[in-house]
């Protein structure tokens, strides 16, 4: 047992910080340091996108004949680390980590040859359709409804919470194709044009005051049949896969980590009256130090599990739980903090593209609005109540 | 030994909260929210007219002689509404510092005015440097030929772009130019060398930031007569943070019933949220912090007039605890409201912004607990 | 609206002090001290309660009538928070405020004649069966049955933890006299002597080692009809009037106070180190005082509303909650305290009677202990689930 | 990067997982319990004869040549077992403080000996005023003419009674009498000025207090030459937590399995207690923490031979991380057992005590914490 990466994963660290090196500009850096969200405005991101396709790293996850760089998990890992490290943006998750995937796993040849390269290129820019209005943890009863009328479905119904439905060129979305005795068994899985006609978009600001989430209504939105993935009435358990895949893909440590040195610094700073002279911030940042240590060293024993070809077992159901709660945990650190200049609410936004002077200094901006839309860690994509059901009855067998 | 309201009171807080629920609806508080003062100067007048601005300004002055228990019971409605009208920079603070440190002069020139809603005041003291220790001020007074010249930095000033004089504290500076004492100075808004960085405020409001440059003020900005402020301002903060405590309960009593009233209708999986024992189990926790944050907020009123240590013990306390009482109710309430919850679409947003601008107010729970600590001579807090 | 007392209670409280002084020993407040738990040893707890019952306050929430002092509710405060001042020992609370309220309100005179003044007296020492293995929070389901035969009830069955069995010479129990159709209806109240033949106790030893609670079998006990308390079948609603007595009664806040001063004092001695120059410890303290200022002042609010004859509503019942988990934060603290003299177990009871000296100072002893037992507050009298589960139903409505 | 096992490690477990299902049940420990001794030598020949004794020995030294890693495993067995054998003691932190700060020919005299099982030591460091603070040492080691001698108090001394040698810290008299740095002295059983007040200790196995009065030692009973010990303490008490945390989480998996089954087994209003939702949510919580203190105790077992501010930061992340889960795994273990939780009858209260005493033991949870803020250099902690 040891800790220790090889002399061919210390160069290939290497590598990847040379490239970052080269390639993160200055005002990707601050933009994404002024983000309060964990998606980057597509503009930051997809240029980070571009820059990575360009090196063949566009895809880290994906199969190597369908442009994946053939990392092992270890290379991933030290990817994943010093992205975090370096504070790039990030790209189209939607787009890279969730429907590629689908696409690759149950996608026609058609469709791989369609979307994936212009996933890779970050020529397509994708948002999920998944949540509706009363379907939220309970997604499998969802209503949107496709009715086959030729070779087209005629899409009706609304999604939610649809994370940038404005930006997005493409959807991807769970839609009710028939009425089969479980609920789960009348879903399908589309691929939809944005630019459809029918389609509305209306957005929703995030407590924190972002424009990030939408409602997506479709008014008899023609798609066609050849749009769908896979099988008719299989929607559910691609749907699942995508949430499976999704889970073992994520580092989630080395980004706390690093959202926890950026707290850090500001609380040894003058901008903060040095916040770290006070004892309580000081104990509640080794607190969630440790909890950070703790966090990547089940990550290890996940990759480590992974790398010797074993199943890494349910260990990795109880990650997103922790994931969550830490990451509202140093948010909450942050508020802390910044003290009394978290009064102030900037209503602009981007931050790093006002055109007048903040009220407070620049870096204390994204502060409390990282809190207050942080909130939905523990509620979106699963409740932290629905994450212990489940891990009550698959990791406990109760 | 009796903790049931007087007549006088029962009728205060009725129609407080009569008012408020009638007149602070949503509609209302976005309006306010894109309103650049913040709030509604009719509503100041009928606030006046209520006699609410008078409340706690003696009766010499103009006022009712109120005390701490009416200003809570002002302060829960307030709370229930989101109000944002300058009640506690104008009355519970500003009059305060003003009865505490004014000459008679001074009293007889503000104070009536308050009482009529003809003025409104707002309180510049905290500075980055200082986080929330009150007896840190950089910001220094000079003494001219015919006045003083103040120079430095305030932030976190409520209500300050509306105020139209604000209370600067400053450090006077002795004879031998080293720094003494705090002092706290009358600045009327526009002065020259006053610079506002105008903001809204979390949770409704504005407040700003304050830079002063060789501002320029008559002998008689000075408030009293050179005495050091920090006890006034001290038993002042103690009685606002008692103020604010129950302006907290009110908001979250009100989060209570709304996410009470949430889980009852929201179905999933068949079944209303509340049927879930988790859920019920919550809002029990939730209920019961509701209950001591109404404890300690009735406590601190009831020792706003004891002796320092016990004040500002009962006022540590109580900040201390509603804070985190605040924290644990505004989050649940959040949480149990799901995917709504973190949006702007629903109130549950304002609430819970507005009880985290009360948590770091004057010092959040940490510090309070801290100061606490410290004034029960638990000497390394 | 104002916390302080009138000139009349305050003669009272002082009347309270000169009573303490002149008949607290010095052996009894050493005992109290050093007993980790809240019963008494009955040589010591029964002493006081015979000096009480000297003065006439053997037993202050019964009626005048009855023996009781006829106290006002400011006056039952001032009383328990002086006695929680001085570290008076506690008196046998099953019997006092236990049956003794049930045998007042629903006992026949002859019983009430019988049993008050040996109540009052000291001279009966009771215990309570309610709890079987099996029925704790679910105490409906008790299953020790009582068959009438003749004149007597022949009794078979158990019951357990039940506190003191092995000093009490009677006990007041809930049994089924009959199947009625919901659990409730069959159950009877019932009085019995525990020198009856085919009485037998088990002692249990809790978890800090003490022997407190026991097991009781019944085999073929014969018990006269006329120890029944009230109806046949209707001893639920009886058991039910006892708790809801006992809710009322108690002011926990003044003992909570003390125990925390006893801590402090620890923690600012050489006996621990000076556990108060320990920050960690510093806060905790005031957390804790902090909570029994709320809890405080929630009592104070029920006795104002007392007063005046209100009734203090649904707020009584979140009581026993924050008492109990306000209690294991301070019991939980004096682990904290004494650090790792903590480690030394000392098997032999009481501690104010060994006959050898101890490994750690005399004052340390209680403190684990204390801790161990008291993890029972959140168990014993309904759990703190069963509570939520109440408070959710009864409070809020849910 | 490989966190799985070698297939001697794998075989390791293997064995002293079987060893301790097959030795040490309710029954043994009761009879251990009641034993002046707190084990047994019957079982401690066993383990010198398993290899485990000589596990972290030098092979130079007559042992294996093991690590922390091997340890950690052990340790996770004996938690399971609640084992009481001294074999922290003599083992983990007794050899470990030889290897460091001994001679050549104090090794000599002494590892092989531990590694056959022909002698057991205990460290008497701790004192009453030094709360948990290594570096706080009272007792003095005046030089005499042949020797030296010791005077001063210990508290915490595990396995104390037991030992054929307990190494005593002592602050060794400067040439002007002042107190210098600290030495580690080797202190035969029986020693004329010895005083043990012996005592069952929480959770298990003995403890003592230990008093040295005039206590006359060779010269040669100084381990090494003088060096200040206190640089070799801090590292073997930073392996010695990571051990005590593979134990706590041996015994929170015990309380997780054995929690787990009551709840599907005890029925309450006609269902198990596992059919609510509130006890399957603590179980999952449970279930994470204990997942949470695996991995600090491995992170600590793979950093123990880290920079000594790694090690430290590693340490004592670890033994607050893992002493918070314990508390709260031990907590909802016994609330949830019931009424039967909190007597002498199940073997749930054993485990809980142990790991009471685990969070005790060389500092708790806070303090590591503020060890941990210290040494990752936020001043003020």
């Amino acid at each position: 047992m040891d800790l220790t990466f090889s002399a061919e994963e210390r160069a290939f660290e290497q590598e990847v910080r040379d490239f970052i090196a080269g390639s993160l500009t200055p005002e990707m850096k601050r933009a994404t340091a002024l983000t309060p969200s964990v998606f980057s405005d597509p503009d930051i991101g997809m240029a980070w996108q571009r820059a990575l396709h360009k090196k063949g790293w566009g895809a880290p996850g994906w199969p190597v004949e369908h442009g994946g760089p053939d990392w092992t998990p270890a290379q991933r890992w030290i990817f994943e680390a010093e992205c975090a490290r370096a504070g790039v943006p990030n790209v189209n998750v939607m787009g890279v980590k969730m429907v590629g995937p689908v696409i690759i796993g149950f996608g026609s040849p058609e469709q791989q040859n369609f979307y994936l390269p212009r996933i890779l290129s970050g020529e397509d820019y994708w948002c999920q359709g998944y949540s509706e209005p009363g379907s939220g943890s309970d997604l499998a009863s969802l209503k949107t409804r496709a009715v086959r009328d030729g070779d087209d479905y005629i899409i009706n119904g609304t999604k939610i919470w649809t994370t940038h439905a404005h930006h997005a060129n493409r959807m991807f979305a769970l839609v009710r194709t028939n009425d089969g005795e479980r609920q789960q068994d009348g879903i399908s899985f589309i691929l939809i044009d944005m630019k459809t006609p029918g389609i509305t978009t209306r957005p929703i600001l995030t407590i924190g005051g972002d424009h990030e989430v939408n409602q997506v209504f479709f008014d008899d939105v023609r798609v066609p049949v050849a749009n769908r993935v896979g099988e008719e009435g299989k929607g559910w358990t691609y749907g699942k896969y995508l949430l499976e895949f999704e889970r073992g893909s994520g580092i989630a440590s080395a980004k706390l980590r690093e959202a926890l040195k950026t707290i850090s610094d500001l609380a040894g700073s003058d901008v903060t009256g040095r916040a770290i002279e006070d004892p309580d911030i000081a104990i509640r940042m080794s607190e969630a130090e440790v909890d950070i240590d703790a966090l990547e060293m089940t990550e290890l024993r996940v990759l480590s599990a992974l790398q010797t070809g074993q199943n890494p077992g349910a260990v990795s159901s109880l990650i997103k739980l922790r994931v969550s709660e830490i990451r509202q945990a140093v948010t909450r650190l942050g508020v802390d903090v910044i003290g009394q200049d978290g009064l102030a609410v900037e209503p602009a936004r981007p931050f790093y593209r006002l055109n007048h002077e903040p009220a407070i200094p620049e870096e204390l901006l994204p502060v409390v609005p990282e809190y207050l839309n942080g909130r939905a860690y523990t509620i979106f994509g699963g409740s932290s109540e629905i994450q212990r059901d489940i891990i009550a009855k698959m990791v406990l067998g109760l | 030994m009796d903790l049931t309201l007087s007549d006088e009171q029962r009728l205060l807080r009725e129609s407080a909260d009569r008012f408020v629920a009638e007149t602070f609806d949503p509609e209302h508080r976005k309006k306010a929210a894109n309103d650049p003062l913040g709030y509604s100067p009719a509503i100041w007048k009928q606030f006046a007219e209520l006699g609410w601005l008078a409340l706690p300004i003696s009766e010499a002055h103009g006022g009712l002689g109120g005390g701490a228990i009416e200003i809570g019971l002002l302060m829960e409605a307030f709370g229930r509404g989101l109000v944002s009208e300058p009640f506690l920079s104008t009355v519970v603070i500003g009059a305060a510092l003003v009865a505490e440190c004014g000459t008679e002069a001074q009293k007889q020139a503000t104070l009536p005015k308050i009482a009529e809603g003809a003025l409104t005041l707002a309180f510049a003291h905290s500075e980055r440097a200082a986080r929330f220790d009150l007896g840190y001020v950089d910001t220094t007074a000079g003494k001219t030929a015919d006045g003083w010249r103040l120079n430095g930095s305030k932030i976190a000033v409520l209500d300050g772009a509306a105020a139209d004089q604000i209370i600067v504290s400053a450090r006077i500076a002795n004879a031998n130019g080293a720094s003494g004492k705090q002092g706290l100075f009358l600045v009327p808004a526009g002065t020259p060398g006053l610079t506002l960085r105008d903001y809204a405020r979390l949770g409704g409001g504005r407040g700003c930031n304050l830079d002063l440059k060789d501002v320029q003020l008559p002998a008689d900005a000075l408030l009293g007569d050179g005495t050091d402020a920090l006890p006034a301002i001290e038993t002042v903060v103690d009685r606002a943070m008692a103020a604010l405590g129950a302006e907290a309960v009110g908001i979250m009593q009100t989060l209570l019933d709304t996410t009470l009233e949430y889980t009852k209708i929201r179905k999933q999986f068949g079944r209303p949220l509340s049927a879930n024992q988790v859920i019920r189990h919550r809002l029990a926790d939730v209920a019961m912090q509701v209950d001591e944050a109404r404890s300690m907020a009735l406590r601190a009123a009831l020792m706003a007039n004891a002796e320092p240590g016990a004040r500002g013990r009962a006022a540590s306390g109580a900040k201390a605890k509603i804070g985190k009482c605040a924290r644990f109710v505004a989050e649940q309430a959040v949480q149990l409201h799901g995917a709504m919850g973190v949006t702007e679409e629903l109130d549950i947003g304002a609430y819970f912004k507005r009880l985290l601008a009360f948590d770091t107010l004057f010092g959040n729970s940490a510090h309070h607990y801290r100061r606490h600590a410290a004034l029960s001579g638990r000497a390394h807090a």
